[in-house]
């Protein structure tokens, strides 16, 4: 029995068995077991196939195809009978065209077409099992910790922390089966089956607000499968093979471009760039794990994984610059967005789509620096934003709100939990950290292959990533006066996965001259042909590793000055009218007055109702261009 | 007390023999309860207010100080400390500085003020500087 | 208001020459509300009429505020005059008008001068306080005092201003317009200038005129009206119209006070050209007795000064209403919706004197 | 050696004056006096001066006020008390509102007399405070090796 | 290795004293601009040296940590640009820096303090795109990162930078905190929100805060110095000239401008770092 | 579109040089009316008291019986009332100013002889 075959299967396993569990304490005594055992295979399978990869078929693929067939239908029926019911017929008919489609194909034209390698393992589905297992259990592991409050604070939601759990793991297979599958069919049943897990998760709390945005993520979602599955057709019409890699082995050419291009719409919907990113804003109703792992670690990287497989077709195609067009904008815009938000979540989700969109932008440039680029953004932003999601959720827990202006009292609620936090933070945006080398090579990268308007757009959307992260940031570290301390939990399940995390960040940035060598390195020679080399110099990296290590340094070494320095503390500047206690002053009518500290959101500069509008016009209009491109065969 | 209340509505215009610079200085005496009308009258006839003064000897003495264009008059009436006197913030919006003001050093009784600053206009060591001889006594 | 950044701005300020609180209510940079608190200058000082004879008292009412001391001087002994039926020499009313002129002009480039700090143009406040100090240097040589001249007197005034000083006066005011109209210019025409005053604190003639504005303020929102056209002192011997803006912004506000100066260094001109020989002052004998209301254009807008008296040494009551007091509640207007970066230049735009207002 | 002597930065607070004072402590900013010749420099920020100078008298509202922004100084520091109100309450000292000099509230080093004082005697006043300074941080110094 | 090191502390030790050098002079020239004496040259090492002598206060524990952790950055940056090392990580270390140093305003969680944050984050983020596009147009124009590959070219770098450049001299008025970009603190104090960030710090913190300044005016002035320096030693006197001028533009701007709002701040520098940047970069990208 | 509009003034100061009167080296002249300080010709004194009365501030203090005249310092306002009130005229205004001091300051004169803090004149 090949070890792939449980990664896939154990974690299903897991979720039935979840899903019957209906004592608390077993089940979560389960999910912690099943957590675990998820990580170890994960890692086994990461060691086992690293070196040399893997690619085969298995040898009952007719049964699974037939499997993967019923389930199909019975997903759609589903989804139909949901769409009907919620008067969201859209998605009805979404879902009938699309399975419609799949099966007439399986039925009449898959018919004698073979396939060599239904599962590969290569480098990039090593680092893409690695995230998805490691970050996954870790994410599983804190959903236990975090179900064990949710419904206390949110008494009015039904309480179904097995459905939760359960589909948490079904997600979990999932993803495994969608970064091995060579085979389309397969890739794009497990496409499918992250689209439903999202839904459900989205629409887990049932509130209206929640209906409401869980049926816009399926009816992207199954929009984008549409494209996929029109994908397929084409590709098993045309070229008689339904291999990914096939496909991505062939020449450029007007007719190969068009499935590209829809396998490229897809990707786009799930990875929610423009024009269909208003579903991951949506979905930040979910409860926080879901949002850590569909939402911003795991499943939404299924899309830019996509494009990362056809980046060699793309480059500077007409697809690619589409592509790269709407990264950019998706980049520049949701990076402003993000300042005029208040809610943590709602920001995380905007630099999740800027960041999802930069790696759009790196994939479909298409040479080996900006894959090599994308690559690490992926590996980063998985582990940065859902440090950053989990440790969101437990400020949650700790001071009751979402919103980051009453984060300031944090550093007096819990000083691990804003340390994590000031961590993930600076992994998302300052050197040395991760995001930014990536940030860096990307730009270099797009310099050296000409892409003028992506290295501007990177440029302007840097500067604006700067100004939110930084603001909020600063609320972690401002010590407001908190009179009494406020009691508060931080379970262990909560915290060790956060810790975990955190030690993950520090730990990749230090790591990346390894990966780079022994994954990167390897896998862009092996697409390209030509030697990869590492886009950093050794100097540079050296210079970095320095200052990580002073950002680690430096604080412990202030510990004896501070000690040795006892000072006088003063009253702050209160213009003369401090009534003594750093938090009121005496007001207009002589009475003491609180003194509020707000950041600036700068509403009328970059609010949504600003954007989004010609955003999505101006995305769509993109798109279209490259609809009649195609269509009209201009394609190159 | 009382006596200052003259019971007498009449305009009483000096003329002053100052070569140079004559200034009218009309006066016209009202009783407490006609304030508002009186004031109503002057505001649609286009006066602006230009100062309410609080004089302590006899009673305190209330002028409202009115202009239109270089027309100036003042209505005058005198009162206690007990008697409630009715703001005229309604009719003109800034007369609340000089409202609290007056009921802050005087003690004069005003109520309604549009913004009333409940005597914390100033922080002062004594109550009512300007009528502390009247509670001497 | 869980949205909101509250503020105490003042009274120590950097931008404030004077203390003044307001509880700012911010949404990221723009004032949603302000709240002021005043009273940190309030001295009593009405009520030393009855521990300072009435004339000791003109040294009191001169320091009221520092920056129009001589205009409360004069004002305070108009009204003396008024009731005790003096006449004073014409000279002396001459001299008066020079003095409220020169006032005028110091407070003016003054005011000038804090505004340009107020919106970070530090250059544009030394030069103009360079050009104030020669003003200053003339009061010095016809007082004796920089800013507290000390000179008016109830029938007249102390010192008389020789006809070889007056020519000098003439004469350092001719140089001087050139050098204003330089620094003046910038005000106008500098575009950073501009960006920061026009359309800032916009009072609208209807605003205005409801709010009981004065002085400057009303005159930039086109309310046509100044006190000295009404001749008190040596006004109605010299020609001028009243100058008014429409626009009734920070820019126009700054305008109205730079013809202001333009206009005062006119009307002294024209005073020095026909100013009468004679004595300066009369001897005054008596205690005054009765009441008096008189109203004075300041710099800052009309003042009001009334004064009650029944015969003694000791006045029964005096009483100011200084422009600022009348200009608080247009500035409270302003203030609303701004941005914090024009507070300090919407709090100067008046031309605030609190020291006046508070007394 | 000393610096303080060499850069001396001022706070400058009007307590109750009439005005006088504060224009002429600004005036001996400005170039015809140009205070910044010795260093000083107006920062209006009572945790960066070393002298306050105050101007006008105190009363009830500004009491405290005066007070907080003392405290909010670092040592070195000395206070500098300017115009006659400053020193004495001047003409307004019978006032009901007006407790007197600043003395009544802080220890003050300099007294500077003048109604209004003259740029000059600010300088005067100023540099008169920068002996006491001095001395301050000698004192000072020999705490902190002791 | 020895020299190496060496050199390394000749720059820690001289590139302050040259930043104080010119702040001192900048204020004497200032003060002149303005009809006034002025202070003594080395009047900005006495005021440091004499914050170094006062009695340390604070308003917490945490307050005092960021500047000095900024200054360590900052001096970083400074070693990094003059040994000839990466412009680009140069800028990123730069960047750590200034977060640092806006962070120290937040923590002191008071109200003028924050605002100054909120300001000077604003700013960054107005000038930061413009920085990054500079090291971009170097790249192009000499194709390495590398400042010492970049000042021994053929040909002075602004000849095919001139809108780089000119768009560098604009923002150098952010870096250099002058007005009219002087939103969230300058030098003399008299401004809405009291010093910005630095109201809360005194003593040894506000001098670590003044020589960090001198150092940033080192790095400000560096950039615009390889702009001019090619293989030609004799360029290096004329580089050095350049970036005197500037200085002293930025001076007569200083001096010739009112404080400007945080709108204009930002759409000014977005759109002149839009066109004289992009411009520039879109030409070059066409001649490769 | 009128930037740099200071321009022309500020090099003008660049080359003319500092307005600045460098004051404790040189000293700006003072006028002949400057009001500076109150002093007395004791010797013309007759203890009249009228200053006394008449001083807005009580900063004079005479007394007949010792013959002194005395003046603090911190409390005089140089308003010149008692220059104008004196029947004798032997008070002058000065055009010196009193300079600052570190405590109260009180100038005596008794007849003919002058004492008190010699710094503080």
């Amino acid at each position: 029995m090949n070890i792939i075959y449980a990664l896939i299967l154990f974690p299903l396993a897991a979720a039935i068995v979840i899903f019957f569990v209906r004592n608390d304490s077993i089940r979560n005594a389960v999910v912690k077991v099943s957590a675990f055992v998820v990580a170890v295979l994960t890692l086994c399978v990461f060691a086992w196939y690293f070196q040399n990869g893997i690619s085969f078929t298995p040898a009952n693929g007719e049964i699974i195809d037939i499997v993967i067939m019923v389930i199909e239908v019975l997903v759609a029926a589903y989804l139909i009978i949901a769409g009907l019911k919620n008067k969201k017929y859209i998605v009805s008919v979404f879902s009938v065209i699309q399975t419609t489609l799949i099966l007439w194909f399986e039925l009449t034209g898959k018919q004698g077409i073979e396939v060599e390698n239904s599962i590969i393992f290569d480098k990039l589905t090593a680092i893409m099992v690695l995230i998805a297992g490691v970050i996954g259990s870790l994410i599983c592991l804190y959903a236990v910790g975090y179900m064990k409050w949710y419904h206390k604070q949110h008494k009015n939601y039904k309480e179904r922390k097995y459905f939760f759990l359960a589909v948490l793991f079904l997600f979990l297979s999932a993803m495994f089966g969608l970064v091995l599958s060579n085979d389309l069919t397969w890739l794009y049943f497990c496409w499918e089956i992250t689209t439903l897990c999202s839904y459900l998760l989205i629409g887990y709390t049932k509130t209206e607000e929640a209906k409401n945005n869980s049926f816009l993520a399926l009816a992207i979602n199954l929009g984008g499968g549409i494209a996929f599955a029109a994908a397929i057709v084409f590709i098993g019409i045309n070229f008689k093979t339904l291999e990914l890699s096939d496909l991505i082995a062939m020449k450029r050419s007007a007719t190969v471009l068009i499935p590209v291009f829809l396998l490229s719409v897809a990707a786009l919907t799930k990875s929610a760039q423009f024009p269909f990113s208003s579903w991951l804003l949506g979905a930040m109703v979910a409860p926080t794990p879901s949002s850590a792992l569909l939402h911003s670690a795991t499943m939404v990287k299924a899309g830019v994984y996509l494009i990362i497989r056809l980046a060699p077709l793309l480059g500077l195609s007409t697809v690619g610059i589409i592509v790269t067009t709407i990264g950019c904008i998706t980049f520049l815009i949701c990076s402003l967005i993000a300042i005029s938000q208040t809610d943590a979540k709602k920001i995380l989700a905007y630099s999740t789509l800027a960041n999802l969109g930069l790696i759009v932008i790196c994939a479909s440039v298409g040479t080996q620096e900006s894959i090599w680029a994308a690559i690490l953004l992926v590996i980063f932003h998985a582990v940065s934003k859902s440090l950053l999601f989990l440790s969101v959720g437990s400020i949650e827990h700790q001071i009751g709100s979402r919103s980051v202006e009453d984060m300031d009292i944090l550093l007096h609620v819990s000083r691990r939990l804003s340390l994590y936090m000031i961590i993930g933070m600076a992994g998302m945006f300052l050197a040395p950290f991760g995001m930014l080398i990536s940030k860096w090579v990307a730009m270099k990268a797009f310099i050296d292959s000409n892409h003028i308007l992506a290295v501007i757009v990177i440029a302007y959307g840097s500067a604006a990533t700067l100004f939110y992260w930084t603001k909020w940031m600063g609320k972690l570290v401002s010590n407001a006066n908190v009179k009494k301390q406020r009691k508060h939990t931080f379970f262990a399940e909560e915290e060790i996965p956060i810790f975990i995390h955190t030690v993950l960040v520090v730990l990749s940035c230090f790591g990346f001259p390894l990966i780079s060598k022994y994954a990167l390195v390897p896998f862009l020679t092996d697409l390209y042909g030509a030697d990869a080399i590492i886009p950093i110099g050794t100097s540079d990296v050296k210079i970095m590793i320095v200052m990580l290590g002073m950002l680690l340094i430096i604080p412990i070494g202030f510990i004896p000055i501070y000690k040795q320095d006892k000072r006088r503390i003063v009253p702050i500047y209160m213009a003369g009218e401090n009534t003594g206690d750093n938090e009121t002053f005496y007001g207009g009518n002589g009475e003491k007055r609180k003194v509020e500290l707000r950041n600036w959101y700068l509403e009328s500069y970059f609010g949504t109702k600003r954007f989004s509008f010609w955003c999505n016009v101006i995305s769509i209009c993109v798109l279209c261009v490259g609809v009649i491109v195609l269509i009209g065969g201009f394609a190159k | 007390m009382i006596i200052g209340t003259c019971f007498f509505v009449s305009l009483i215009s000096y003329r002053k023999k100052v070569v140079y610079y004559i200034m009218e200085q009309q006066i016209k005496m009202i009783l407490p309860n006609e304030l508002l009308t009186e004031t109503l009258r002057l505001k649609n006839e286009g006066y602006r207010l230009v100062a309410i003064t609080c004089t302590n000897k006899n009673g305190l003495e209330l002028s409202y100080s009115f202009d239109k264009e270089y027309n100036f008059l003042n209505l005058r009436f005198v009162t206690d400390t007990k008697t409630e006197i009715d703001s005229i913030s309604n009719i003109y919006s800034y007369a609340f500085l000089y409202e609290n003001e007056i009921k802050e050093l005087f003690g004069v009784h005003i109520v309604n003020i549009v913004i009333d600053f409940n005597n914390n206009l100033y922080k002062i060591p004594v109550k009512t500087p300007f009528n502390m001889k009247k509670e001497e006594e | 208001m869980g949205n909101r950044t509250v503020i105490p701005f003042g009274p120590q300020h950097p931008v404030l020459p004077e203390p003044i609180h307001l509880d700012l209510m911010l949404e990221d940079e723009r004032v949603v509300e302000a709240i002021p608190r005043i009273g940190y200058i309030h001295r009593g000082l009405e009520k030393l009429v009855e521990k300072k004879d009435f004339q000791q008292y003109t040294y009191v009412a001169e320091r009221i505020c520092g920056i129009c001391s001589f205009m409360h001087g004069m004002g305070y002994c108009m009204t003396i005059e008024s009731i005790m039926d003096i006449k004073i020499p014409e000279r002396a009313e001459f001299l008066r008008t020079i003095w409220a002129e020169l006032s005028r002009m110091h407070s003016h480039l003054l005011w000038l001068g804090l505004s340009a700090d107020a919106f970070g143009f530090e250059s544009l406040h030394m030069h103009t306080w360079r050009l104030r100090e020669q003003v200053l240097d003339i009061f010095e040589e016809t007082t004796g005092g920089r800013v507290i001249f000390s000179v008016c007197e109830i029938g007249g005034v102390r010192k008389d201003i020789s006809p070889e000083t007056l020519d000098k006066i003439d004469r350092i005011l001719t140089d001087m317009e050139k050098e204003l109209k330089e620094i003046t210019h910038v005000f106008l025409s500098d575009s950073s200038v501009k960006y920061r005053t026009k359309g800032i604190g916009v009072l609208s003639k209807q605003a205005a005129f409801d709010l009981g504005a004065v002085g400057p303020m009303a005159k930039a929102s086109g309310i046509k009206r100044d006190l000295r056209t009404q001749g008190y002192a040596a006004y109605g011997k010299l020609k001028f119209e009243p100058i008014i803006e429409t626009d009734g912004d920070s820019y126009a506000r700054t305008s109205v006070r730079i013809k202001e100066v333009f206009q005062a260094v006119d009307l002294i001109k024209q005073a020095i050209a026909i100013i009468p020989e004679g004595g300066i002052n009369v001897k005054v004998t008596g205690n005054p007795n009765g009441e008096y209301f008189t109203r004075v254009e300041q710099p800052r807008g009309s003042a009001m000064y009334y004064v009650k008296a029944s015969g003694s040494k000791f006045l029964d009551r005096f009483r100011v209403r200084t422009p600022t007091f009348a200009n608080v509640p247009a500035l409270l207007e302003t203030l609303k919706g701004c941005s914090l970066a024009d507070v300090p230049i919407l709090i100067l735009t008046i031309d605030p004197c609190i020291s006046c207002t508070e007394r | 050696m000393n610096f303080i002597k060499k850069s001396p930065w001022i706070l400058h607070y009007d307590g109750s004056s009439c005005n006088g004072c504060d224009i002429e402590v600004l005036a001996s900013l400005t170039p015809l006096y140009d205070v910044e010749r010795f260093g000083i420099i107006n920062t209006g920020n009572p945790k960066h001066a070393d002298i306050l100078l105050i101007t006008g008298s105190v009363n009830e509202q500004n009491i405290p006020v005066v007070k907080q922004l003392y405290e909010q100084m670092a040592e070195p520091k000395a206070v500098v008390a300017v115009g006659i109100c400053a020193t004495s309450g001047g003409i307004f000292a019978e006032c009901y509102n007006v407790v007197g000099g600043v003395d009544k509230v802080l220890s003050v080093d300099v007294y500077v007399p003048g109604c209004a004082a003259r740029p000059e005697a600010v300088i005067d006043g100023v540099v008169k405070a920068l002996g006491i300074l001095e001395q301050k941080q000698k004192r000072m110094r020999k705490r902190k090796y002791r | 290795m020895f020299t190496f090191i060496l050199r390394i502390i000749g720059i820690i030790i001289l590139a302050p004293l040259a930043g104080g050098m010119l702040t001192g002079m900048d204020r004497v020239i200032t003060a002149r601009m303005q009809g006034r004496q002025g202070p003594p040259v080395l009047q900005p090492f006495y005021d440091v040296l004499k914050l170094l002598q006062k009695e340390p206060i604070e308003v917490n524990l945490m307050h005092r940590f960021y500047v000095y952790i900024a200054l360590i950055f900052v001096i970083f940056t400074t070693v990094i640009m003059l040994t000839g090392g990466d412009i680009l990580l140069a800028i990123f270390a730069l960047t750590l820096g200034s977060i640092f140093f806006v962070l120290g305003g937040y923590a002191s969680n008071s109200p003028y303090s924050l605002v100054g944050s909120e300001r000077e984050l604003l700013q960054m983020m107005a000038y930061e795109p413009m920085v990054l596009l500079t090291g971009i147009g170097l790249y192009y124009a000499d194709n390495s990162f590398f400042i010492k590959d970049i000042v021994s070219a053929q040909a002075p770098a602004i000849l095919s930078l001139p809108g780089i450049f000119l768009g560098l001299l604009f923002i150098l008025t952010f870096k250099l905190r002058k007005s009219p970009f002087d939103l969230s603190m300058c030098h003399h104090g008299h401004q809405e929100i009291v010093q910005g960030i630095t109201t809360e710090y005194s003593g040894r913190d506000l001098a670590v805060i003044e020589i960090t300044h001198w150092y940033e005016t080192v790095i400000a002035l560096t950039l615009v110095f390889v702009f001019f320096a090619t293989k030609a030693p004799v360029s290096y006197v004329f580089a050095v000239l350049a970036c005197l001028l500037a200085y002293f533009l930025e001076i007569v701007i200083d001096n010739g401008f009112a404080r400007v709002k945080w709108q204009l701040a930002l759409d000014s520098s977005w759109i002149i770092t839009g066109v004289l940047g992009t411009v520039n970069l879109i030409i070059l990208s066409f001649f490769r | 579109m009128a930037i740099l509009s200071m321009s022309k003034t500020l090099f003008k100061s660049l080359v003319h040089g500092p307005y600045t009167v460098l004051y404790p080296v040189k000293k700006k002249e003072t006028y002949e009316r400057t009001r500076g300080r109150v002093e007395i010709n004791i010797s013309q004194c007759i203890y009249c008291g009228l200053c006394q009365r008449r001083c807005p501030t009580g900063a004079i203090q005479v007394n007949r019986g010792n013959t002194t005249w005395s003046i603090d310092r911190l409390k005089c306002i140089q308003c010149n009332y008692c220059n104008e009130v004196c029947p004798k005229k032997c008070l002058r205004m000065n055009n010196e100013y009193t300079s600052p001091s570190f405590g109260s300051v009180r100038d005596d004169y008794t007849n003919a002889r002058v004492s008190g803090d010699k710094e503080n004149n």
